[in-house]
């Protein structure tokens, strides 16, 4: 049975496809979506991704102190030298501040890989690579960490790296007079030094495992000495030289043929546009773009049915919490924190949000993409709205409402949107505020909100959450959660250098979030990226946890 | 000389009060000569009904999610189908239509208001208010309408109100614009001057005497305004400002629909044909109402 | 006529300045103060009332105007808030962007509209005036974005006739950056295509039931010579204000357009400057944007008032 | 006899209206011979323009010729194709239109509209044709053909492009028939003459038969060997001039030449009440038996034939034969009709609203004193603006108006006249000089007057469709002053405003009425109501006759007259039309550019001397008196412009223009025998001596 609508849309349907027959795609959607969200089997690739983090990371945290090595850097060097060909396009949304210091989107990010390099990099499973630094040790106490520097790399402007541009890199993030919002991450930090020109020492205050990822900060790329204009000259050491840079519109790149690791980039030049995300998928489907990295899954999912695009997913620690202030009723009284708990279909946001893309959260920000620490079994409270209800009528707040307060971006509406679903089934009223992301965290109205969903970008280490939002004294503690055991275990989860307790930590820090937490996470995001199949990539098309860490330096025209 | 081509005078139209018996006839003489324009009004009555009963006949809330039901094409249970929520479209077209005449509506109005108000003192007194109304009138105008509203939104913050706030600002100066040059022409008339040398007071000579002439071109103006209108919160949706997620606004489900379509077409369309539809619906009752005024005037 | 042209010259003179104090006082009251989009968060007090000084942010606030008028007139428009970059040269690239734009629909739309318009006024009440009327309307209707979404996806992406953003390379030549502005500019040239095409359509109506029509008819003209030589001259004339105007409509069209296509021009450029909050970005983008519009018109004006002797000669 | 030009046999037209035809002419037949004027008068809604465009062969799209036969030369010019008729047009056909502005096409030259036509039938060079442009406006007597050629109608007067369109009327050498559609009701009375000479001059060079259509009876006297009388679609009369003026036969003719204000004639005017019915309600008997004194029960229920009374004279009425013998009395019938009406008029009404009033001592009700008026004060704004100069429309007017009488004040348009009356009720501010109203100053606007000095001087305006407001009924707008300026309550201002209305002869129904469902007459009849109701000692008539057809002018001059009479109001009349003038005015004043040039009795100032301006406008007016003498004084168009001349300010134009003293130095004020006064150089028994010397 047909109404005219139906038919209607039939005629619709054919006119955007160019008349042509086909499968509808929505279906093969929603199949695709069954499978995310009923079953919760972890796919092959998947597997081979968290067991790889798990190898990575047991290599490194071997206490003993030996110098650790990266397996890659055997494939340099090997490959027979072909020319470099192709410009590879990648779109970006517009890059604002270019200065290491303070850059801190995607695009902007991007923009430094390619310039710049990093000390030591992260793979896309959370392990520590070398770049500039070939190889490094952690002295016994876990306080010194020597790095050796490759001897053959040179700025774009032809000067040799030296000890003396990292010092002066690192001590520049580490400088108040700069201003780097990254500062907090060298607060224990206690001096660097160079014994010689090619070795910088890192010398910490108190121990601090996880004391490397904050040396690959995205912040922490290795500049020239005396460097200060960064908005309009770059150079570094990276693998593309900034040919042009247009504001708000493009930057093209050449293969810097210099570059140390020689033979890379494959590719000649590389171009970064800037464009919304719209804008960049049609760009993409059109040849008119090579990579796009960060896209509405919706846009993800319908791009996997591309023939001429390959695609990629890989999980990420970066996720949406939803929190409430502590310090104020509701918030204060544990039963309705419980009861919030109650109310949340985790699972269905997660559909919903990331449709089925993102892996699981349990109202911690520990996700599966940190296999050692991540705790499936963390007690969370069982999904039950009745009893939520009762809950809330229980702890004397039986028409609760709530001003939620959620930026404009990404999934984070959707989220909210869903919730508000949810929870009117557990008589909880819920009034949307959308906010623009830029006022929203600009004028720090995101710490003073009763509740609201703040977004988290992914981050190399669980450590960093916890310091700056979950500790009584965090930078951003936007829960006003002040609770001492709470703390304790944080403190103990970042210096101990006995791996052991370190997990036992985390993962008691993630029951008791799970419990009694202000926090509800139900999903951590994917991270997605499409590209042409035009492009090859060396060892596979992979993306980094932050997109713009992805280097393209190995991606070569077919 | 006054004449320069923008300044387009707007000649006033003779619409005359009538009976019920002559209204009936110019009505039936407008189905003759332009059946659209009459199908027009009609959607757009259409409209305004199913915006006001609407959401007692639709089954579904426009907000409430559904994971099941998700992206479902058009069936009889979805006459528009689901869109990536669940959420019936019909009913939040429906909703969104609430919108469309709760927001635009209210600020096409009230800018037809002050616009009328400001016109009819400025046109009637002329001289130095008049020059200095009409000089800011010019200024307004010359910022392209969404750039202005876009800084406005910037200034005021994102919500509903300012976008009433700026439909406003948007619309006055013309509107002004437009009562002005009718009150111009009216204000020569001898019958004001006639009401003058009666020492009426002025309240009476604007509002009671040269209003009733604003009034007709006023309507057509109001109707194309709330057209544009329709456009300008649509576009504005489109760029994810103005009306607030999860709020069913026609422009908003355009845009959140993009993402969707190479999916669910249906998304994308449903509401780009209602907005279509209703423009045009408004456009032709424009028209229609002009011919209206040009019938009687002519009668 | 110099009366006219000065008096012309001098309103727009006004307007710009009228309109920049508009703009400066909306902008001024943008919320995220300055130096937080500046200097960053966690910046220093010190550091902070530095900068409003060197801002002159401590000032007046017609004094502030006054200070950013005098600079503005002397072509120094200042640094990007978010850019980091030199406005003007910046602003003058995206407005020849756009321009380039706006120029490609006039073309296709304009000499189309009115011919079509023509055409249609002609045959009034005939089927190819009905169907010019409809389909006009709804085109009218159509919101550029979802036009810009059915092209992109029907020409670009299912029949790949045509590239689907409009995201030019820099220093392409015009004939390399043209079929990537076609798109776009169909996209802006069907609105004006029915907004132009119906006015005129109305304005040759009109013209034909003017009385002096039927002295040259009644002078056995040709028809037409009718047309052409009498109809048509006068027809057009409101038909260049009409171009004039909805060239100021495009501006504001091309928001949408260049957004949807991605195409680095000056409307997506403001509604970047006013989402990072750039106030002298969003400053000079928009004067320039408004000057650009109100030199159209002025120049409308000025050729309608050369063309219609009844002006040229009072 | 040769055969007509121009023949219409039984010709019916109409149109049609929201799907139903309507007869806008019907049955008319008619020819027209080489050389022949032959004159078609009737009043608006007659049918007149629908038989010129008939006649044209260019009906407007929704009307059609529903029987009946044109034959032009000889050839069915009815069903000749579009390409025949694109022949004829312009060459053997043209037509000289009512409104020469619109005619024009405002953007292309004079002398190029005049010579693509040339170009178009004899196919001359486009240097020939233009050549053949300039000698045409020659023709035409227009000043600097050659500049005139390149000009834009906007740049020349009235006067001036009416002679343009008679150059291209007349360009074709093969001209067959004219056809003039009341070529010359939008100019002035002066200008109009002049066109008539013109007229009558080229009729004797071009061969051309001529259809001459207009409302203007003695414009027919003057111009026409042959007139046709329409009304309401219908032929009624159809005569030799002189036969129709002396012996008309048909009761709607004679009414309509007794209606016509003549000058020196003080017997009240003939009124034709009621109005011309519209299309959908043309009777089925006569059409003018619903207005007809004479009517019998025959012309409700028949609708008479078009009979031959003599050869040559045909008449539509069923009793012409009674009229012809004299035994009916047209004039008796009328008058009994007239009391009729005047029985309605509550005349009693008027007499209590002024009683109270009484007191009558002061016989100066208005008096002004060196008015002058400007228009266009500008300021530093103004000029930056680029607003036109300053003008001054009124200067150095005095003149007293006494209780109960009338001063006419006449000009030309343009004259200042009407703006010196709008500065006496505040529309328009004084600029000096003073005025005082019953010894209470007028100054200001009307807002800041006193309620006294509002209420004891009012206006009749000139257009009866602009002066109510549309969009109230006549109720609401006769309430007003009798409630702001009377004092009086909302029920106490409805009765009154109901007894106003019956002393303008309307029926109290019209209070719930809106304008636009009244005629034009009864319009003005509802102003004057309006006027009447503050009970003011002054009533300014601005033109209150002008944009009235003649049978309503009659009624509505005859109502001012006998309100007068009954109420010893006091009227300020202005008007071009000396005759409408002479028929109320108790004294004359004549204005010209602002100043007064003559002023007197009525009964002095159609006796010479007069001061030549006055000369000019009394022999322009054409009389409905096919034998009356023109007296050949002609003045040449007032050109446009806003320089005031030096000297005496009628010299650049005057006939009797003396020299340079008239250029340098302004005319003294001089008495004539008859205790009038006129501006001149000329001493007044020259100048009657000059003015009574009968024409060459």
């Amino acid at each position: 049975m047909r109404s005219t609508a139906a038919y209607v849309l039939q005629y619709w349907f054919f006119y955007l496809k160019g008349g042509r027959a086909h499968t509808p795609l929505h279906e093969q959607f929603l199949r695709q979506i069954a499978m995310c969200s009923s079953s919760r089997k972890i796919s092959r690739r998947r597997f081979l991704s968290l067991s790889a983090a798990a190898a990575a990371g047991a290599l490194l945290y071997k206490t003993s102190p030996t110098f650790a090595q990266a397996s890659d850097r055997s494939a340099q060097g090997l490959r027979p030298q072909t020319a470099r060909t192709g410009v590879i396009r990648v779109g970006w949304e517009a890059v604002k501040r270019l200065d290491p210091a303070f850059a801190s989107s995607d695009s902007e990010i991007a923009f430094l890989t390619a310039v710049y390099d990093y000390l030591v990099d992260v793979t896309t499973t959370d392990a520590v690579s070398p770049r500039l630094a070939e190889s490094w040790r952690v002295s016994e106490d876990g306080r010194q960490y020597t790095f050796k520097l490759v001897p053959n790399a040179k700025f774009h402007d032809g000067k040799p790296l030296t000890a003396e541009d990292v010092l002066y890199s690192f001590n520049r993030l580490r400088d108040p007079a700069v201003g780097s919002p990254k500062i907090s991450l060298f607060d224990n930090l206690e001096q660097i030094s160079a014994p010689d020109d090619l070795t910088v020492v890192f010398t910490l205050k108190t121990t601090e495992p996880d004391f490397i990822y904050s040396i690959t900060d995205n912040s922490a790329v290795i500049v020239r000495a005396g460097a200060t204009n960064f908005e309009t000259e770059f150079i570094g050491t990276g693998p593309f030289k900034v040919e042009r840079y247009i504001p708000e519109d493009r930057t093209l790149f050449v293969a810097n043929e210099d570059y140390w690791q020689s033979g890379l980039p494959y590719a000649a030049g590389m171009e970064h546009r800037y464009l919304d995300s719209n804008a960049a998928i049609e760009a993409l489907r059109g040849g008119e773009l090579d990579v796009v990295l960060r896209m509405p899954n919706a846009r993800f999912v319908a791009l996997q049915n591309d023939p001429n695009l390959q695609t990629v997913t890989f999980p990420t620690s970066g996720h949406d919490a939803l929190r409430l202030r502590m310090d104020m009723p509701p918030g204060n009284d544990p039963r309705v924190r419980k009861a919030l708990k109650m109310a949340t279909n985790r699972e269905e946001i997660n559909a919903f949000a990331q449709l089925g893309l993102g892996s699981p959260g349990r109202d911690a920000p520990i996700g599966a993409y940190f296999a050692d620490y991540f705790d499936p079994d963390s007690p969370l409270p069982p999904y039950d709205p009745d009893g939520a209800r009762a809950l809330l009528a229980e702890a004397g707040y039986p028409d609760l409402t709530f001003d939620l307060f959620v930026p404009n971006t990404g999934t984070r509406p959707d989220f909210a949107v869903v919730i508000k679903d949810q929870w009117a089934k557990a008589g909880i009223t819920v009034n949307i505020n959308l906010v623009d992301e830029a006022t929203y965290y600009g004028d720090d109205g995101w710490l003073e909100v009763q509740l609201g969903i703040t977004g988290w970008g992914a981050r190399p280490s669980p450590q960093q959450y916890l310091d700056f939002s979950l500790k009584s004294d965090g930078k951003w503690n936007e829960s006003r959660i002040a609770d001492p055991e709470l703390d304790a275990l944080i403190v103990k989860a970042g210096t101990s250098v006995d791996r052991a307790e370190r997990i036992a930590a985390y993962k008691a820090i993630q029951r008791k979030l799970a419990e009694d937490g202000p926090l509800i996470i139900p999903y951590f995001f994917p991270t997605v990226g499409a590209a042409r199949k035009e492009w090859q990539f060396e060892g596979g098309f992979t993306v980094q946890a932050f997109p713009g860490r992805t280097t393209f330096t190995r991606a070569r025209q077919a | 000389m006054r004449a320069t081509a923008r300044q387009r005078q707007t000649q006033p139209l003779q619409i005359v009060r009538l009976s019920m018996a002559r209204r009936g006839r110019l009505l039936r003489r407008l189905w003759h000569d332009a059946p659209l324009s009459s199908i027009g009004a009609l959607g757009v009555i259409g409209f305004l009904l199913l915006a006001l009963i609407g959401p007692y006949l639709t089954p579904y809330n426009p907000t409430a999610n559904s994971l099941s039901e998700r992206n479902q094409p058009p069936s009889l249970a979805h006459p528009f189908g689901t869109d990536n929520f669940g959420r019936d479209i019909l009913s939040r077209i429906i909703y969104g239509g609430r919108n469309i005449f709760a927001l635009t509506g209210s600020a096409t109005l009230i800018a037809v208001g002050l616009g009328l108000v400001i016109g009819l003192y400025v046109g009637y007194l002329g001289g130095w208010l008049d020059q200095i109304v009409m000089r800011l009138a010019d200024a307004l105008l010359a910022l392209p309408s969404l750039l202005l509203t876009l800084v406005l939104l910037g200034a005021l913050g994102n919500s509903r109100f300012t976008v009433l706030v700026a439909i406003v600002i948007l619309y006055v100066p013309i509107v002004t614009r437009v009562v002005r040059s009718v009150v111009l022409d009216v204000k020569t008339k001898a019958y004001i001057e006639a009401a003058e040398i009666g020492g009426e007071s002025r309240f009476h000579i604007l509002f009671r005497e040269i209003m009733p002439a604003v009034l007709p071109t006023l309507a057509v103006e109001g109707a194309l305004r709330f057209s544009y209108a329709i456009f300008l919160v649509a576009s504005l949706g489109f760029l994810g400002l103005g009306v607030a997620r999860p709020e069913p606004d026609w422009g908003l489900m355009v845009s959140e629909a993009r993402d969707w379509y190479a999916l669910s077409p249906h998304i994308l369309f449903f509401p780009s044909a209602a907005i279509v539809v209703l423009v045009v619906c408004v456009n032709l009752m424009a028209d229609g109402l002009r011919r209206l005024l040009e019938y009687s005037e002519a009668d | 006529m110099i009366s006219y042209l000065t008096r012309r010259v001098l309103f727009f003179g006004l307007t710009l300045l009228l309109t920049s104090l508009i703009v400066f006082a909306a902008v001024r009251l943008l919320p995220g103060d300055v130096e937080t989009a500046v200097l960053g968060r966690g910046a220093e007090p010190a550091a902070r009332a530095a900068l409003r000084q060197e801002l002159g942010l401590d000032l007046p606030f017609l004094i502030q105007y006054a200070n950013w008028l005098g600079k503005f007139l002397r072509g120094d428009w200042g640094n990007s808030y978010a850019l980091k970059a030199p406005i003007m040269p910046l602003v003058m690239q995206r407005l020849g962007n756009s321009m380039r734009l706006a120029l490609i629909a006039m073309l296709i739309a304009v000499p189309l509209s009115v011919l079509l318009g023509l055409l249609a006024g002609l045959s009034e009440g005939k089927p190819f005036d009905i169907a010019f009327s409809l389909i006009s309307l709804i085109l009218v209707g159509i919101p550029e974005f979802v036009m810009g979404i059915i092209l992109i996806n029907v020409v670009a992406l299912e029949w790949k006739l045509l590239p689907p953003s409009a995201s030019v390379p820099p220093d392409a030549s015009f004939s390399e950056a043209l079929p990537r502005l076609i798109l776009p500019s169909l996209t802006a040239a069907a609105v004006l295509l029915a907004y132009i095409g119906r006015l005129t359509r109305v304005g040759v109506i009109a013209e034909l039931r003017r009385t002096y029509v039927r002295t040259a008819v009644l002078k056995g003209l040709r028809w037409r010579q009718v047309v052409f030589k009498h109809v048509l001259r006068n027809a057009l004339l409101p038909t260049i204000t009409v171009i004039a105007i909805s060239f100021g409509w495009l501006i504001s069209g091309l928001v949408v357009i260049e957004n949807v296509f991605a195409y680095p021009g000056l409307g997506r450029l403001m509604v970047f400057a006013i989402q990072q909050r750039d106030l002298p970005l969003i400053l000079g983008g928009v004067m320039i944007a408004v000057t650009a519009f109100a030199l159209a018109n002025l120049i409308a004006d000025l050729l309608y008032a050369a063309l219609n002797p009844r002006i040229r000669l009072s | 006899m040769e055969s007509p030009i121009l023949a219409i046999e039984n010709l019916t037209v109409a149109y049609r209206l929201q799907g139903v035809w309507l007869d806008a002419v019907r049955e008319v037949s008619l020819s027209v011979n080489a050389a022949q004027t032959y004159g078609i008068v009737g009043e608006s809604g007659s049918g007149k323009s629908t038989l010129v465009q008939a006649v044209m062969g260019y009906l407007s799209a929704n009307g059609a010729v529903r029987q009946g036969k044109i034959h032009f030369e000889g050839e069915d010019w009815l069903n000749a194709p579009r390409r025949r008729r694109e022949q004829i047009w312009g060459a053997r056909l043209s037509m000289v239109p009512q409104d020469p502005l619109s005619a024009l096409n405002p953007a292309l030259t004079i002398g190029e509209q005049i010579a693509e036509l040339v170009r178009r039938h004899a196919h001359l060079s486009r240097r020939a044709a233009h050549a053949r442009a300039v000698e045409m406006l020659q023709r035409v007597k227009l000043p600097d053909p050659e500049g005139v050629a390149r000009r834009y109608p906007h740049q020349i007067s009235g006067g001036q492009q009416q002679r343009a369109l008679i150059a291209m009327a007349l360009a074709s050498p093969e001209l067959r028939l004219l056809v003039l559609d009341e070529p010359t009701t939008s100019l002035d009375v002066t200008t109009e003459a002049a066109i008539l000479d013109l007229f009558a001059e080229l009729q004797d060079s071009h061969r051309a038969a001529t259809l001459f259509v207009t409302h203007n009876l003695g414009v027919v006297a003057r111009m026409c060997q042959r007139v046709a009388v329409l009304y309401a679609g219908e032929v009624m009369e159809d005569a030799p001039t002189i036969t129709l003026y002396s012996m008309a036969l048909h009761p709607y003719t004679r009414l309509l030449l007794r209606a016509v204000p003549r000058i020196g004639d003080p017997r009240p005017l003939q009124a034709i009440p009621g109005r011309i019915p519209s299309l959908r309600q043309r009777p089925s008997g006569c059409v003018f038996a619903p207005r007809c004194a004479a009517a019998i029960e025959l012309c409700h229920a028949q609708k008479p034939p078009l009979e031959r009374a003599v050869e040559g004279h045909l008449v539509r009425c069923h009793r012409w034969r009674e009229i012809a013998a004299g035994s009916l009395r047209l004039e008796e019938a009328s008058a009994e009709l007239k009391r009729r009406e005047m029985q309605q008029a509550e005349i009693a009404f008027f007499e209590q609203l002024f009683s109270g009033e009484q007191n009558g001592a002061q016989a100066t009700v208005m008096r002004a004193d060196h008015v002058r008026v400007q228009y266009g004060v500008r300021g530093l704004l103004g000029r930056l603006l680029g607003q036109k100069p300053p003008f001054r429309a009124v200067d150095d007017v005095s003149m007293r108006v006494l209780r109960g009488k009338t001063l006419g004040l006449v000009g030309e348009s343009g004259s200042g006249k009407t703006t010196f009356a709008r500065s006496l009720i505040g529309l328009i501010a004084i600029e000096s000089g003073e005025a005082h109203l019953l010894d209470m100053p007028l100054r200001g606007r009307p807002r800041q007057r006193a309620k006294a000095t509002l209420k004891a001087m009012q206006m009749i305006f000139q257009h009866p469709e602009e002066s109510l407001n549309p969009y109230r009924t006549i109720g609401q707008t006769l309430r007003r002053p009798l409630m702001t300026l009377s004092g009086m309550s909302r029920a106490e201002a409805n009765r009154a405003a109901a007894e106003l209305l019956r002393a303008v002869s309307l029926p109290a129904d019209y209070l719930s009425r809106f304008p636009s469902e009244l005629s034009g007459g009864e319009k003005q009849r509802v102003a004057i109501a309006r006027a009447f109701a503050a009970q003011p000692a002054l009533i300014l008539c601005d033109e209150p006759v002008s944009s009235l057809d003649v049978s309503v002018q009659a009624a509505i001059l005859n109502l001012l007259a006998q309100l007068q009479q009954q109420h010893q109001v006091a009227y300020l009349l202005i008007s071009h039309d000396l005759a409408v003038v002479s028929y109320l005015a108790d004294y004359i004043a004549v204005i010209y550019r602002g100043q007064l040039v003559e002023r007197g009795t009525a009964e002095s100032f159609f006796m010479p001397p007069h001061h030549p301006y006055t000369e000019a406008l009394l022999a322009s007016i054409p009389l409905p008196d096919p034998k009356a003498r023109m007296r050949r004084i002609r003045l040449t168009d007032d050109q446009p412009s806003n320089i005031v001349p030096s000297g005496c300010r009628f010299h650049p134009r005057c006939p009797r223009y003396l020299g340079d003293i008239c250029r340098t130095q302004a005319p003294p004020w001089q008495r004539d025998r008859q205790g009038g006064y006129y501006r001149c150089h000329i001493p007044p028994d020259e100048l009657a001596a000059l003015q009574t010397e009968p024409e060459g």
